[in-house]
């Protein structure tokens, strides 16, 4: 696989939200609009080069049996120092996260590329893949927050596209984050299988 | 004139009490369309010939036991029941000369072995009135002999034949013989006929199965909507104390088994039992005359009354009809404009099977030839199913007529199974119902059928 | 992998894990402690800048607590050569939509409302979220500040002067209860003020 | 001799269609709407003609252009969720919002699940609650009865008896009698419940619908409001019980099959509602408890089966 | 005990943790395809809530929060609630193989079920006393569980009619959360 499929993998044919369906509940939980959602990914792109890298790097010198727990171990650290950079240095983001920040230590996205690629490859094409599948996600969540926002607020990014009070608060709110995700799937299968 | 006076107070004093005999849950009430109730019983003329299925049953195919070429008798058996026992023989109404034996088609168009017959000219279709004979008491074994040398087989619908039916109340506790003359089929009127015409033989038919099968009484139900031929039965009976004729509300389908003696004798069998364990055994009004005619008289079932209806119909009414005449005949003896004719049905318009070969014979079994035209004919366009829970709401069975349907259109075999496919009888109350027309019944008839292709 | 997997070997290899990650996160969090603690001050101080005159004290090492109705509000003065030129109110109410709202209030020494911020809340995106936007556009900004220290403005469901969020009433009935807390705690703290100096 | 039909048994269908199930509804809700009509002027039509048109057209062109069926412009179903969606707004609401509603009634609500028969909530509501939710504003405001008012611009709102009870109001006998006649503020097709009665009394008539859904909701919500110290009479004919209970909860698609499971979807739906206008922010709950039975419908259908009876005999081996 | 009253109500109906809190969708997606898979991994996660918000509790008020270790707090919680499940699954197969047999799948897919931890984060943020956090621990777990079971059910009639191609499966679920998500927003805000 050469450098860029090993990106393009994860952006598309690999995409984790709309093809691998994977990490959810930040996809659905901090996507009320497109600044959320894109900083939600690339907090986890963070942390998932990251973690990719370490585990690429120690995978030899760890015992298959605590492979899991090592790997939690790693990805939580990260997780750790990312809450702690965010907190001093964009408290604002922070906040607007919330839970969702120390809850990327679940998301299985990160165990999932520290099982199936980090430890198996090498750290470059590691970080490669965290660098893909993190820009997949946050693409996935960027278009899902700027959705909804259009939708919902009649904004994209904060900037007014049409006045509020013509759009359906709903798609800002909870149900609107199931409704917008399931029509975006829908629609990308229907243009998966005419292709 | 007294009879009349008679028959109006007993119709008043009783409608009331009777209305509410009947089935619960489920049940239908689609129009009655018996315009040939109270019709003469016409015997058609003889036919030139005649073919004679080997299997009008339920069970295995009769043994012929003539050959091509061979002269046969009126009343002789061409045929008799297979070796074990879920058979019947098979008798020519007329004098003639074996045609052929061997694979002819029937009224469903399927090749079936079949003896046909050249009829001798001069002979006439009769349904000979003899004087009551008294049988005496007479053991099981008598009546399974002489039902068994008659060909007899259940004229409901079902032509189970009779001989293995009673045979098989043998050391069983069975305590009351429900006779059906419910007719619950809207058009058919042949058993409604029979009540008028035969009431006697028929009550004495009844007391024959009684005493065979150890029971200490005999119920016969009749819907409300045949008066006089419950009155007819009443008058019959009135000598006989073991006897009794009860009035039943017109539903369908009161005449299936379990509905009837649910609405009869307040006994209820659950799903997967029959009559037998609950002490009761089912006939219907006509085999119990043929019974009774067997019995006395050594006649074999040679002929049966078929309700002829329909639009196209010139002459509709009750037909007294040799076993083996073809259909088409049939037909144009009864004034059918066949051009006009869109549709042939065998039976009842709910459970009757269609005729899809014209020149087919009529069957033991076949109590009707229902013919359709334009819009009767054909059905509604199918639309989706809106959960309106009608079927549900109908079906006697208390089945889920929808779910079951959708397993078997999705081909989800063993949810068909659990929900209960092998249960449903088919009697078609839920598409009946079915206000989306969807094809209920058809698709239950899928689930079963991959049910047991699937046990095999 | 083709080395055995040792029990030792487990252990040594969790356990350095767990020795490197505490390492690293006591290091992180020694490097951030300032920046995180600073952040919040920052935020006030920011507020109180924008929405008070100059003054020359740092208000938050000066700030004293009041209590009311079992909460304790923070309360900022902001000095100038000596003399109060406003104070700030940290001011909470309960009864929000999604839970707490927490308001900063400023006031002029003589108890009328200078401004205010909202600091936290968790309601409604789209709905009670807008609150700080609405309150602050016109007219309800001048129904709120300037008002005397009374305490006692009502949304316009209850009869009062301010108008509430169309839909979304409950938040701004807890937004004005805290801009209402605000004011009486600032009126008792001024007369505490007046008593002492006196 | 013509070619002859071949089919299973049955031969006969029962004359009843859908489509007259749906065109009886239509006949029923006639009465309510006029109600709402002449207490809240053109204004009202307005809004039932748009909701009714826009649904139609929505079902077309989503049937048509996206899922590629041939189908005729005109249903009764589409109608019968068009109507009951503007009968369930309040008069005043721009029509623009009613074109969004509905096309998300019919495109989120029915069609993604597959049209007719699929859909597991009920279209109407899915309409009302997403309008609800989404303009709260617009979806609160009611215009005062008898305005007869043209235009939107200057119509005068004033609180529906509901809300004045959420605000402290004790309701009192006037305010029953007022929810009957339809002398009250509320959606343009729920004031007036003797309209509304007259209506279930034409669909039992035609055997449309049974009485176990209204009748299990009536009762359940008299009887909770009447435990929870509230006003069960004042309780049952105000908002939209009435119409949600005859009309909304009585969808054949999205309610129980058997009678039992109907009694225990009605029963659920009162409390439901209840709950909703004493502790909830909404001072109305029906749309809500419908909703939510309805999302409880398929486990309902599971669990709430007919059953057969059992032999009482006990004489098989 | 209006306390209780509230946060159970609260828990189970107004926040609830799918359709109000969005954790826990995966396996609220994944497996909710049928009844009995539904109820064993909502009593699974029922049970493992229940003992790992205790557990983290007494770990953040003895531990973390003495010492000024908060900012531990993720890392510990998830190597606690890792080691709990696999503790749990090694007791459950020992001392009840047939509730292991049922309940057991499930709890592999348990560590990693983001509402397990951030239900244990969320009663810490919130500083509930203990008594409370497990109460409020174990109505969002039956929260869940009446989510994966209302959902087992609509599955089930989904399977029976014809969604359209695109729409079927993950796409057609989200929507039926979405619009039972809007359903239950009528309780929101709701209080006692
Ligand atoms: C739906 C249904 C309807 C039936 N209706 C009648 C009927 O009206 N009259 C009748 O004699 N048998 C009817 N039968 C057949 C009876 O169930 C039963 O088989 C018959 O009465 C037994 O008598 P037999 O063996 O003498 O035919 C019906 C069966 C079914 C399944
Ligand atoms: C999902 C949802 C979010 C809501 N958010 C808020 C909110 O943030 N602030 C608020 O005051 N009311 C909120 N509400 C409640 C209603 O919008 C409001 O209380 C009710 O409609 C009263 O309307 P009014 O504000 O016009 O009096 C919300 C309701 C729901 C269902
Ligand atoms: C927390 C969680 C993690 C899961 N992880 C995996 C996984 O790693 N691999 C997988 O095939 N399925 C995973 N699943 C999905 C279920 O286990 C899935 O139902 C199971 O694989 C059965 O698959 P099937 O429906 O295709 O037979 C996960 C589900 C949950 C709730
Ligand atoms: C008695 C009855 C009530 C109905 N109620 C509604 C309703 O409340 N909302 C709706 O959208 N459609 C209703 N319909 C129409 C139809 O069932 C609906 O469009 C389906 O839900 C679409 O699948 C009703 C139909 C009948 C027969
Ligand atoms: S690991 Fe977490 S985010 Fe990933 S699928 Fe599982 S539950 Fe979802
Ligand atoms: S055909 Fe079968 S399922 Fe239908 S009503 Fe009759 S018994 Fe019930
Ligand atoms: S009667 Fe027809 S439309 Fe009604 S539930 Fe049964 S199959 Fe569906
Ligand atoms: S076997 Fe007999 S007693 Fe048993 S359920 Fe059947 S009919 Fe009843
Ligand atoms: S359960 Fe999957 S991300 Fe929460």
């Amino acid at each position: 696989m050469s450098k860029l499929n090993i990106i393009l993998n994860g952006l598309i044919n690999e995409n984790p939200t709309f093809v691998l369906l994977l990490g959810m509940c930040p996809t659905l939980g901090t996507t009320a609009s497109a600044m959320t959602g894109m900083s939600m990914g690339l907090a986890t792109m963070c942390v998932l080069i990251c973690s990719n890298c370490a585990v690429s790097s120690i995978k030899s010198i760890v015992p298959a049996k605590v492979r899991i727990p090592v790997y939690i171990v790693v990805i939580a650290t990260f997780v750790t120092i990312l809450q702690l950079v965010l907190k001093a240095y964009m408290p604002a983001l922070d906040a607007a996260l919330g839970i969702f920040i120390p809850l990327i230590v679940v998301n299985c996205i990160l165990l999932g590329r520290a099982e199936a690629f980090a430890s198996r490859n090498n750290v470059v094409d590691s970080i490669l893949d965290g660098l893909g599948i993190g820009l997949g996600f946050s693409m996935a969540l960027t278009m899902l927050g700027g959705l909804r926002e259009l939708l919902g607020a009649g904004t994209v990014f904060g900037m007014m596209v049409y006045p509020d009070s013509f759009a359906p608060l709903v798609f800002v709110l909870a149900p609107g984050a199931f409704i917008v995700l399931g029509m975006m799937i829908a629609l990308l299968n229907r243009i998966r299988k005419r292709c | 004139m007294n009879k009349i006076i008679n028959f109006c107070i007993f119709a008043a004093l009783s409608y009331s009490e009777m209305k509410r005999r009947t089935f619960s849950p489920g049940g239908i009430h689609p129009p009655q369309l018996k315009s040939t109730a109270g019709s003469r019983i016409i015997a058609v003329d003889a036919p030139v010939s005649i073919v004679l299925p080997l299997g009008q049953h339920i069970g295995r195919g009769a043994i012929p036991v003539v050959g091509k070429g061979d002269r046969v008798e009126a009343g002789q058996p061409v045929a008799v029941a297979g070796p074990d026992g879920v058979s019947a023989a098979v008798h020519t109404p007329f004098s003639g000369r074996v045609s052929a034996i061997g694979q002819k088609r029937d009224s469903r168009g399927l090749p079936v072995e079949s003896v046909s017959i050249d009829v001798e000219p001069g002979q006439s279709v009769a349904d000979v009135d003899r004087t009551l004979a008294d049988v005496g008491p007479v053991g099981l074994g008598d009546v399974v002999k002489a039902a068994s040398d008659a060909g007899i087989v259940g004229l409901g619908g079902a032509a189970f034949p009779t001989a293995f039916k009673i045979g098989g109340c043998n050391g069983l506790a069975i305590d009351t013989v429900v006779i059906n003359g419910a007719e619950c089929e809207p058009v058919l009127t042949c058993d409604d006929a029979m009540m008028r015409v035969h009431p006697d033989e028929i009550v004495a038919g009844t007391r024959l199965i009684k005493s065979a099968v150890g029971a200490t009484r005999v119920i016969i139900g009749v819907e409300l909507n045949k008066p006089e031929a419950i009155f007819r039965l009443q008058e019959a009976s009135a000598a006989h104390g073991d006897v009794s004729v009860v009035g039943l509300q017109t539903k369908y389908p009161q005449g299936g088994e379990r509905q009837l003696v649910q609405a009869v004798t307040g006994r209820y069998i659950a799903q997967g039992c029959l009559p037998m364990t609950v002490g009761v055994v089912v006939q219907n009004v006509s085999t119990a005359r043929a019974l009774y005619r067997a019995m006395a008289f050594g006649e074999p079932l040679v002929n049966r009354i078929v309700t002829v209806a329909g639009e196209a119909i010139g002459r509709p009414g009750n037909y007294l009809v040799p076993i083996g005449m073809s259909v088409a005949e049939l037909l144009g003896q009864a004034g059918a404009d066949l051009d006009r004719i869109d549709k042939l049905v065998a039976g009842g318009p709910m459970m009757g099977r269609v005729i899809e070969y014209i020149d087919g014979p009529v069957t033991k079994s076949m109590s009707a030839v229902l013919a359709l035209s334009g819009n009767d004919a054909f059905r509604r366009r199918v639309e989706p199913c809106v959960r309106c829970g009608r079927c549900v709401d109908v079906c006697p069975n208390v089945l889920e007529p929808y779910l079951i349907a959708t397993y078997g259109r999705l081909g989800r075999v063993d949810d068909a199974a659990e929900a209960g496919a092998l249960m449903c009888m088919e009697c078609g109350s839920c598409s009946y119902v079915c206000p989306s027309s969807r094809p209920i019944t058809d698709m239950i008839r899928v689930a079963k059928y991959l049910i047991r292709k699937s046990r095999k | 992998m083709s080395r055995p997997d040792s029990v030792w070997r487990m252990i040594a290899v969790l356990g350095s894990a767990a020795l490197i990650s505490g390492v690293l996160l006591g290091y992180f969090h020694d490097l951030t402690a300032t920046p995180i603690a600073q952040a919040s001050a920052r935020r006030l101080s920011e507020s109180l800048r924008e929405m008070m005159p100059s003054f020359s004290n740092d208000p938050l090492t000066d700030a004293v607590g009041a209590c009311v109705d079992g909460d304790s509000l923070r309360i900022y003065p902001c000095m100038d050569d000596g003399s109060l030129v406003g104070a700030a109110v940290e001011s909470i109410s309960h009864n929000g939509f999604g839970g707490d709202i927490r308001v900063l209030v400023c006031f002029t020494p003589d108890g009328a409302v200078a401004g205010f911020r909202v600091i936290e809340h968790s309601e409604t995106p789209g709905l009670g979220a807008k609150m700080e936007d609405w309150f602050s556009g016109e007219p309800r900004r001048s129904a709120i500040v300037g008002s005397g220290g009374g305490g006692n403005l009502k949304v316009s469901a209850d009869g009062g002067s301010v108008d509430a969020i169309t839909g979304a009433t409950i938040t701004s009935r807890a937004f004005v209860e805290a801009v209402n807390r605000a004011c009486s705690v600032f009126n008792r703290y001024r007369n505490e003020q007046a008593e002492y100096y006196s | 001799m013509k070619t002859l039909v071949i089919s299973q048994s049955p031969h006969i269908q029962s004359p009843r269609t859908t489509s007259d199930a749906m065109r009886h509804v239509v006949v029923a809700l006639l009465p309510a709407l006029a109600v709402g009509v002449w207490r809240f002027g053109v204004s009202a039509a307005a809004v039932v003609a748009v909701a009714a048109l826009s649904c139609l057209a929505s079902e077309w062109l989503i049937a048509r252009f996206v899922m590629g069926r041939r189908v005729a412009f005109f249903g009764w179903a589409p109608l019968v969720t068009g109507l009951l969606l503007g009968m369930n707004l309040p008069s005043g609401i721009p029509l623009w919002a009613v074109v969004i509603g509905s096309l998300f009634a019919i495109g989120v609500g029915k069609m993604a699940f597959g049209g007719l028969g699929c859909n597991i909530f009920n279209p109407a509501l899915v309409g009302r609650v997403f309008l609800l939710l989404s303009f709260p504003a617009l979806m609160t405001s009611w215009p005062v009865v008898g305005d007869g008012c043209l235009s939107w611009a200057d119509a005068v709102t004033a609180p529906t008896p509901l809300m004045l009870v959420k605000q402290g109001v004790v309701p009192d006998n006037q305010m029953v009698i007022g929810e009957l006649v339809g002398n009250v503020g509320g959606s343009l097709g729920e004031v007036g419940a003797i309209a509304i009665l007259l209506g279930l009394v034409y669909l039992m008539m035609f055997r449309i619908v049974t009485w176990h859904i209204p009748v299990s909701i009536i009762l359940s919500v008299g009887v909770v409001s009447w435990l929870s110290g509230g006003n069960p009479l004042f309780d049952i004919v105000s908002g939209g019980l009435m119409l949600g209970a005859v009309f909304m909860a009585t969808d054949y698609v999205t309610s129980p099959m058997t009678r039992r499971g109907q009694l225990l979807y009605g029963v659920m739906i009162g409390v439901i509602t209840v709950v909703i206008r004493r502790w909830g922010v909404y001072p109305e709950g029906v749309s809500f408890a419908i909703l939510i039975m309805n999302g409880a419908t398929p486990l309902i259908n599971r669990y709430v089966r007919p059953r057969p009876r059992r032999c009482a005999e006990g004489r098989c081996v | 005990m209006l306390t209780y009253i509230s946060i159970v109500v609260t828990a189970i109906f107004v926040n609830n943790i799918v359709f109000a809190q969005f954790l826990g969708i995966c396996p609220f997606i994944g497996v909710s395809r049928n009844m009995s898979s539904a109820v064993g991994m909502g009593l699974a996660v029922t049970f493992v809530m229940a003992l790992s918000t205790s557990v983290t509790w007494i770990l953040q008020t003895c531990i973390l929060h003495p010492f000024g270790l908060d900012y531990m707090q993720t890392i510990a919680f998830i190597l606690v609630i890792a080691a709990l499940v696999q503790m749990l699954e090694i007791v459950l197969r020992k001392i009840h193989p047939v509730l292991y047999a049922s309940l057991g799948v499930y709890l592999p897919l348990i560590t990693t079920n983001c509402a397990v931890l951030g239900v244990a984060l969320i009663t810490v943020q919130h500083s509930m006393p203990f008594l409370q956090s497990l109460v409020h621990a174990v109505a969002t777990a039956l929260g869940f569980m009446m989510a994966l079971v209302l959902f087992a059910g609509i599955r089930r009639q989904l399977d029976l009619v014809d969604v359209p191609g695109p729409m079927r499966g993950v796409p057609i679920a989200l929507i039926c959360a979405g619009l039972l998500a809007m359903a239950f927003m009528g309780f929101a805000g709701m209080k006692f």
